[in-house]
């Protein structure tokens, strides 16, 4: 299979400019469905790609991945593509910082240029209080092995010239901390990356293949009913980020998750302005984070749209409200003209972090509750995922995350937000 | 063309002066940008962004791809603006973009020659090696179009918010048709029109209305929806729809500046948006000097501007004739009209126009194409080949070359929101259909393209709007026109070209996505429209798709040989239309992003030095700067005053809350972790709140004002939020009770008056009167009564460790008080000293209430064995808040008396260095002690006495720390009991 | 670029009135029942006026009324009411600033935070974020008054400072 | 969705008001109650606040998947 495709170079793009056209061949599609796998993952977004990519790779194993719509449609090609892994927690920043080394090398493993860009994550304090909070966490990371700096007024100024952080503001700059390797990635790299990946290692991938119920024998799952037929399956991952609640009420089981809108837009093209990542969080329910993409556009987010929804429209006065803070962290973009606004469901929890778990059966597992961290997890959760659907087993990074945390009070509250997505 | 006095239904005549990439030009009051600079003879305006390659006007409205400027002169300038937009102003500074050095001569330009190299996934397969972020920087400088300000000093944007009968956006001979059968039967009406004049194709259409000139009956029209009380927005963009309000963006003149941003809420709205004219695919498409038919048509009747000489026409639709016709008449030589159509498909009335046309000597050619734009900076020919023998090439020599493939519906605005759309193949587009409830669209964006026919089509939309409004149905008669019949047309995507044609077939031109590029991504398997959008950029630019979004998706269709109804178009995404982020943000800029409370003392505060800071909405006081220059002098100075003499500090944003009625007590009791039916009347209690999960919420002192009336204060960060956590449960499960909760923060200034002179002071500033019950006040103990006749409450209670009193009084009286305060010889203290007084004292400050504590965590012990049974306890028994290794508060002090640690420091054991087992939450250096004391949460392993590093990498590194009981200061409390 | 300078002032007064004592009262059932029906305005929104038209008690929120100037005959009603065991009186002096704002642009210049018109049909007054500051609206003869959140006053008057017509009236 | 009808104050913009949460199923356990959540496409019950108007609490049931309302009331005053 892997012969198939050809590998990437600046040689083979200039040998496909002198054959004419016929050299290259399709990233993923075109393969047919089978009637049983070793195992299937549901959701061709980042994680049921990257986990199928590492099923069918570390562990040798027969995997279809049935995506109802299409290859990354959701999350994946909808976030605001930045990678850190700035968390406070032992059980988050370890987590995303495996997450983090494993960016700084996929394009080379993937052999697809995900353009990992390490320009840095800078949040930005307003005021001592907030310098302390952020030294809690960086001292946190450092110890841990991962970069952070505190930047006071003149380091902020140095690193940031274009925030001019003296500048009188309703609510001033303090100062703020720095994640070097943070960045951002291409979004949709990411997706095509993987599923051209997993492809080469056999990975049937099926699109527009709506898995319906899941059928069971002596409490075990046996296969998926899907709208192209059933399928069989040893293991069945679900891996269907936005809907994951739905998941949770086909098979009987609530789960502590409510399903939140978040907002991205983005701005005309300028010539570069921003070169690194910032994030403004400010009294009276303001919060934004911008970039800008490597095409130019300004890269804008923010809270969730504040209510459960699976429309994916969002709500024009949160645009509003994330533009406020652009145009107060930046002011020279004040003219600039927004044109695109687009919304992603996400899986949020009831303590903000992930669930990577078995679900009610001893062969189905469940990879969710993402909420704002889910595009920055996709290469460690791939890995370590596929290892405990492979093995049974959850590696030590990844036992966290289960879902009986809630009832145990194990409790991964990086923002102490308590079972509140939206704060009251 | 110069030296020709221009004649345009939109100039004005008198002449202006300016500059363009530093030449000086002139035009005239009613031009645009993009007008004069045609008819100076400029063609050249802007260079795409990934080949940089060379372009002109392609189009007359915002959809214009090329023709972006800059304008005004550094550091005030706003880039991206559309030439066809921007209104000629006296002086404009404009300049093209995306070039270096200059428009004519650009460097990167020669990266084009790449062709094929760069083509769609071009960046996915290179730039592995070393690393992606190491070709980063040069590749970002290329991309891009404009360049922001150094400064954008823009005037905030007031948005008008209002609610009307009937929305009408756009004012075309639809959109007109509608809002005037709506105003007739009585609706309120509000129209909306993007160009700064009403009439839309009318401009330039030839026919009649009612039997006048198309123009007139405008004039009549808004003459009468004027008199009808309808309001009419020109300059006015319909930007975006949110549940049934709609924004709008008044931006005169195409700049932002003075603009207004409407959100217009009716009841029905009619979407007249018309249809946006879209090209053809053919080799060179892009070449300074290719413009669309409707393009040309309205330079020249709004502007009359002659877009050539000598001019081709290329189209597969009858408007091309009439079209010609018109050009004709206004001087310029039509060279031929080239139509993909066989001869018959031609319908009478353009085939009698076809007929005066060759009588002319214009060469109409059936079923042919044309192959190629000739010409190397600017259009010197076209190279034309019928299409059964696209080998049978002809070179026809001309200076412009307009195309036409026939008419997108504005479907946008309607497909957001659950609208849907059909493709219909008349049009070869997509036209809407099904809206939902109070939205309809009419004219051009249903596919209705001849006037007779639009209005009509917009007649009854607007008849039905104010029907469905609840207004009356106008029963007066409709307007009839007739203009250029339906353009029979026959779609037509592409010219026949080679391999290395398709190259130069622009489809998207701001991006310069080529019909090689939709081939090579199909050929990797990217087949639905959405990954080929995302995979080419198709539709990213700043026309959202307007130009080349169909034309791509029927190419793609082509390509894949599936119909184009089955292929689709990609989701169009909001907004309607691109808008400023200082339109979008308003009133909410600069120092008014968020509203500031104030405090009764704010004024004082800031007359006296005070350092104000955001605390929530709220500004206080961290230091005074008579005190020190900056928090940490003066925060030691203000502390140690307050421990030597006194000082008063403004509590006035303590959150309070009025809790009253029969069952205020026991509502109290369930809201906070210990009993509020226990307190006495005239006496208060410290009290602490937990979640719904059994974290710590808040904590305050709650007073008893009498039996069935308790005052509750709350942190000044946590007000808002405790207000409506005691609401809910309120409304909830008390709903129906004898209790009662109201918001009382702003009815009671609180000043806290701290130190072993505190009495003595308050004794002199209240009186006798207040004497003798001041004397007899307990710790807790409060007493109420007049003051300069208003409300005052003394409570005894203190956070300082000292002798202190907090004063509750009306905020008429806070500042008189509060100077009297100060006569009598205390002096104010900030959040700094309050902070140090409180770490002093083991009292919490706020970061140790962080949503991730329990009440066992914070040393509550006792609290908890009361065995209140409040919200949140049932989840604290949960099996991890009982572990060893559970945090706990516990005081810290560096080891040899003299090491300094900061709140924030991680706090590791010999045996686990790089694994916390707690932190500093807060950390102060303490006058009183002469050291750094502070408080953490340490792992219960750990107990008092233990000695561990504080980890600080981020700040001063490393200090040995020993954990200490959490009371630093005085703890046997003999002072506060003085 | 100058863009300041089409803008013009609104023909609007606010005039900022101490208020003395203000009550709320807070009824324990709602729908409030049979012990509100005479002289209580019970419809949501609804506002008694004294004799010179000025807003005497006002129902802003369930179970809630705002008394900005307790005159006798309200405090009685008021009294009454508590006697009555239907609620009770909460002393909310200095919680609110009282504003009058008249004027030919009045209510284009409310119209500038909010669709005023909408959220005063059918009622006389209306508990709402005016720039962003906590208010109850009423109508009331010489234009609107005005009951703002004291520790908002300050940025509420300068607000309508700023306030300037919309371009298009040049 | 861009308004909510308040019971008391009428259609509001939707901005005035602040989502609190879904409503687990009813007669849950006290973990449940806090953390679980019913997750349908077609309806959800919710408790919101009228925060920046009346104040008063409300349950508002919508279809979450096109944001329609379907019905607000009151929680408080004892009528339900």
């Amino acid at each position: 299979m892997t012969g198939a495709i050809p590998r990437y170079s600046a040689l083979a793009l200039l040998r496909a400019r002198l054959s004419g056209g016929g050299f290259w061949s399709p990233l993923w599609t075109g393969r047919k469905l089978k009637d049983a796998y070793d195992v299937v993952v549901v959701g061709a977004g980042g994680h049921g790609l990257a986990t199928a990519y590492h099923l069918a790779r570390d562990h040798g194993l027969k995997v279809a991945v049935l995506e109802r719509r299409l290859v990354g449609y959701g999350n994946v090609g909808r976030n605001t593509t930045i990678v850190r892994s700035n968390y406070l927690l032992p059980e988050n920043h370890y987590f995303y910082e495996d997450s983090l080394r494993r960016w700084e090398t996929l394009s080379k493993d993937l052999n697809y240029n995900v353009m990992y860009s390490p320009r840095g994550v800078l949040d930005l304090a307003l005021s001592d209080g907030d310098m302390q909070d952020m030294a809690r966490r960086g001292n946190a990371m450092r110890l841990a092995g991962i970069d952070a700096e505190l930047l006071d007024l003149p380091a902020l100024e140095r690193f940031c010239p274009e925030l001019e952080p003296r500048r009188q503001r309703r609510f001033p700059i303090f100062g703020g901390m720095v994640q070097r390797r943070g960045g951002t990635v291409r979004h949709d790299a990411v997706a095509w990356g993987y599923a051209r990946a997993a492809t080469a290692h056999g990975v049937d991938i099926i699109e527009d293949c709506d898995v319906q119920g899941l059928r069971t024998a002596a409490g075990v799952a046996t296969g998926v009913e899907t709208s192209r037929g059933y399928v069989k399956a040893d293991r069945v991952l679900f891996a269907t980020a936005g809907h994951t609640g739905m998941i949770g009420t086909m098979l009987g089981m609530p789960l502590p998750i409510e399903t939140h809108l978040l907002q991205a837009m983005v701005t005309e093209p300028i010539k570069p302005m921003v070169n690194t990542v910032i994030i403004y969080v400010y009294p009276g329910h303001g919060e934004v984070y911008v970039l800008q993409s490597d095409k130019g556009g300004l890269v804008m987010g923010g809270f969730l749209d504040g209510f459960p929804s699976y429309t994916r429209e969002g709500q024009w006065s949160r645009l509003e409200n994330v533009v406020e803070g652009t145009v107060a962290v930046l002011p020279r973009a004040a003219g600039v003209k927004i044109v695109r606004q687009w919304a992603g469901t996400n899986d949020m929890t009831m303590d903000g972090s992930p669930i990577i778990d078995r679900l009610r059966h001893d062969n189905v597992f469940l990879n969710a509750g993402w909420c704002y961290g889910g595009f920055k997890t996709i290469p460690a959760s791939g890995a370590a995922c596929a290892t405990l659907v492979a093995t049974g087993t959850a590696p030590d990074l990844i036992k966290p995350f289960k879902l009986s945390r809630f009832q145990t009070g194990h409790l991964l509250d990086e923002r102490g937000g308590g079972p509140f997505p939206v704060r009251l | 063309m110069s030296g020709n006095l221009r004649r345009g239904t939109r100039l004005r005549g008198e002449t202006l002066r300016f500059r363009f990439d530093g030449r000086d030009y002139t035009g005239q009051v009613g031009d645009t940008a993009a007008s004069a600079l045609l008819a100076n003879g400029v063609r050249a305006m802007g260079r795409s962004v990934k080949y940089r390659r060379l372009r002109g006007v392609l189009a007359a409205g915002p959809e214009e791809p090329n023709a972006l400027f800059t304008v005004g002169t550094d550091p005030c300038v706003i880039p991206n603006v559309y030439a066809p937009q921007l209104e000629l102003t006296d002086g404009l500074v404009a300049r093209s973009q995306n070039r270096w050095p200059s428009l004519r001569y650009d460097v990167a330009s020669l990266l084009q020659a790449g062709g094929g190299f760069f083509g769609a996934g071009f960046y996915y397969k290179t730039f592995i090696w070393p690393s992606w972020h190491a070709w980063e920087a040069p590749i970002r400088a290329l991309a891009g179009l404009g360049t922001a300000p150094r400064d954008a000093n823009l005037a905030p944007v007031p948005h008008e918010h209002s609610s009307c009968d009937v929305l009408v956006a756009g004012g075309g001979a639809a959109g007109l048709a509608a809002a005037l059968a709506a105003a007739r039967g009585g609706a309120r009406v509000v129209l909306v029109e993007r160009e700064p004049v009403c009439g839309g194709e009318l401009e330039f259409e030839s026919g009649a209305i009612d039997g006048q000139a198309p123009l007139e009956w405008v004039r009549a029209t808004l003459a009468e929806l004027d008199r009808l009380g309808a309001r009419i927005l020109t300059a006015t963009t319909l930007v975006a729809g949110n549940g049934g309000e709609y924004v709008a963006h008044f931006e005169p003149g195409g700049l932002p500046g003075c603009s207004t941003m409407y959100k217009i809420r009716p009841k029905q709205i009619v979407l007249a948006l018309g249809a946006v004219e879209r090209p053809i695919a053919f080799v060179n498409n892009d070449l300074p000097g290719v413009m669309l038919i409707g393009a040309a048509e309205r330079f020249l009747a709004r502007y009359g501007v002659r877009i050539g000489k000598t001019l081709v026409l290329f189209a597969n639709h009858d408007r091309a004739y009439a079209a010609a016709t018109r050009l004709v008449a206004a001087g310029m030589r039509v060279r031929a009209v080239v139509d993909t159509r066989p001869a018959d498909a031609v319908g009478a009335a353009a085939a009698s126009r076809r007929a005066a046309l060759v009588a002319g000597g214009t060469e109409c050619l059936a079923e042919h194409a044309v192959l190629a734009a000739r010409g190397g900076r600017e259009v010197r020919g076209a190279t034309i080949a019928p299409l059964a023998t696209p080998s049978a090439t002809r070179n026809f020599g001309c200076d412009a070359l307009l195309v036409s493939g026939g008419w997108g519906p504005s479907v946008h605005a309607g497909t957001q929101e659950g609208g849907t759309k059909r493709y219909d193949a008349s049009l070869g587009a997509f036209v809407a259909t099904e809206q939902p409830a109070g939205r309809a669209n009419a004219g051009g964006a249903n596919g209705i393209l001849e006037l007779g026919a639009v209005l009509a089509d917009g007649t009854a939309a607007g008849r039905n709007a104010a029907r469905v409004a609840g207004r009356g149905s106008d029963a007066s008669a409709a307007p009839t026109g007739a203009g250029d019949p339906a353009p029979r047309l026959v779609p037509f995507w592409r010219s026949p070209a080679d391999r290395a044609g398709e190259k130069r077939q622009f489809i998207d031109y701001q991006n310069d996505t080529t019909v090689a590029d939709l081939r090579a991504t199909l050929e990797e398997g990217f087949i639905d429209v959405e990954h080929v959008k995302r995979y080419t950029a198709l539709g990213f630019g700043t026309d959202q798709g307007r130009i080349g979004g169909l034309l791509g998706a029927a190419i793609l269709a082509e390509l894949r040989g599936e119909p184009l109804a089955e292929v689709g178009t990609s989701r169009l995404r909001p907004p309607y239309h691109s808008v400023a982020m200082r339109s979008i943000a308003g009133l909410r800029v600069d120092e008014n992003l968020r509203i500031t409370r104030r405090t009764p003392l704010y004024d004082w505060h800031l007359a006296h030095g005070g350092v104000l800071e955001p605390m929530d909405l709220w500004m206080r006081p961290r230091y005074y700067t008579q005190n020190g220059p900056a928090a940490y002098e003066a925060g030691i100075v203000e502390a140690r005053r307050v421990r030597e003499v006194g000082g008063i500090v403004d509590g006035s944003t303590l959150g309070k809350i009025e809790v009253a009625g029969p069952d205020a007590a026991a509502f109290l009791d369930t809201l906070y972790l210990t009993k509020a039916s226990t307190i006495k009347v005239g006496r208060s209690k410290y009290m602490v709140n937990l979640r719904e999960d059994g974290m710590v919420l808040d904590d305050g002192i709650v007073l008893r004002l009498a039996e069935d009336r308790f005052l509750a204060t709350t942190s000044s960060g946590h007000g808002a939020h405790m207000l409506s956590h005691f609401e809910h449960y309120r409304d909830t499960e008390w709903s129906g009770r004898g209790v009662t909760v109201t918001d009382v923060t702003e009815a009671w200034a609180v000043i806290v008056v701290a130190g072993p002179t505190s009495r003595t002071a308050l004794n002199a500033v209240l009186g006798a009167s207040w004497a003798e019950s001041i004397d007899a006040l307990t710790h807790m103990a409060f007493a109420r009564g007049l003051h300069g006749g208003q409300d005052l409450a003394v409570l005894r209670a203190s956070f300082s460790g000292e002798l202190a009193f907090e004063l509750h009084c009306r905020p008429a009286i806070a500042v008189g008080l509060w100077e009297s305060l100060v006569a009598a010889g205390l002096q104010p203290y900030g959040l700094e000293a309050l902070d140090i007084l409180r770490v002093e004292k083991g009292y919490l400050v706020s970061s140790e209430l962080n949503g991730q504590t329990t009440p066992a965590d914070l040393g509550m012990d006792v609290m908890i064995k009361l065995g209140n049974p409040c919200i949140g306890r049932d989840l604290l028994d949960r099996p991890a808040f009982r572990e060893a290794t559970r945090p706990r508060l516990i005081g810290v002090r560096a080891v040899d008396g003299r090491g300094r640690f900061y709140g924030g420091a991680q706090l590791t054991a010999a045996d686990a260095p790089n694994r916390p087992c707690g932190y500093v939450t807060s950390s102060v250096y303490s006058p009183a002690l002469g050291e750094w004391v502070g408080l953490a949460l340490v792992s219960r392993l750990h107990a008092e006495g233990a000695v561990l590093t504080a980890r600080d990498p981020l700040r001063i590194g490393d200090c040995a720390v020993r954990l200490t009981s959490i009371v630093h200061y005085d703890a046997s409390g003999g002072r506060m009991k003085s | 670029m100058t863009t300041q300078t089409a803008l013009k002032s609104l023909r609007i007064e606010l005039v900022a009135h101490s208020p003395g004592r203000v009550l709320e009262f807070v009824a324990f059932l709602y729908p409030a029942g049979g012990a509100f029906v005479v002289g209580w305005p019970s419809a949501p929104g609804e506002v008694r006026n004294d004799a010179e038209g000025r807003p005497v008690l006002l129902h802003v929120a369930p179970a809630r009324w705002l008394v900005p100037a307790p005159c006798d005959e309200i405090t009685a009603l008021v009294d009454a009411a508590v006697a009555a065991s239907a609620g009770m009186s909460i002393d909310a002096t200095g919680k609110w600033c009282e504003f009058h704002l008249s004027g030919p642009d009045a209510g284009r210049a409310l119209g500038l935070s909010i669709d005023s018109e909408s959220v005063l049909d059918g009622r006389e007054c209306a508990s709402v974020v005016l720039f962003d500051c906590p208010c109850v609206l009423a109508r009331v003869s010489s234009g609107y008054a005005i009951w703002v959140r004291a520790s908002f006053a300050v940025d509420f008057e300068a607000a309508f400072g700023r306030l300037r017509a919309p371009a298009r009236d040049r | 969705m861009n308004r909510l009808t308040c019971p008391f104050c009428g259609p509001r913009e939707l901005r005035e008001f602040e989502f609190h949460k879904t409503l687990p199923e009813p007669g849950s356990s006290p973990y449940a109650r806090v953390y679980e959540r019913v997750a349908r496409l077609d309806e959800s019950t919710e408790h919101w606040q009228h925060v920046l108007g009346c104040r008063a609490w409300l349950r508002v049931r919508r279809n979450p998947s096109t944001d329609a309302v379907l019905e607000t009331t009151l929680l408080g005053g004892g009528a339900t």
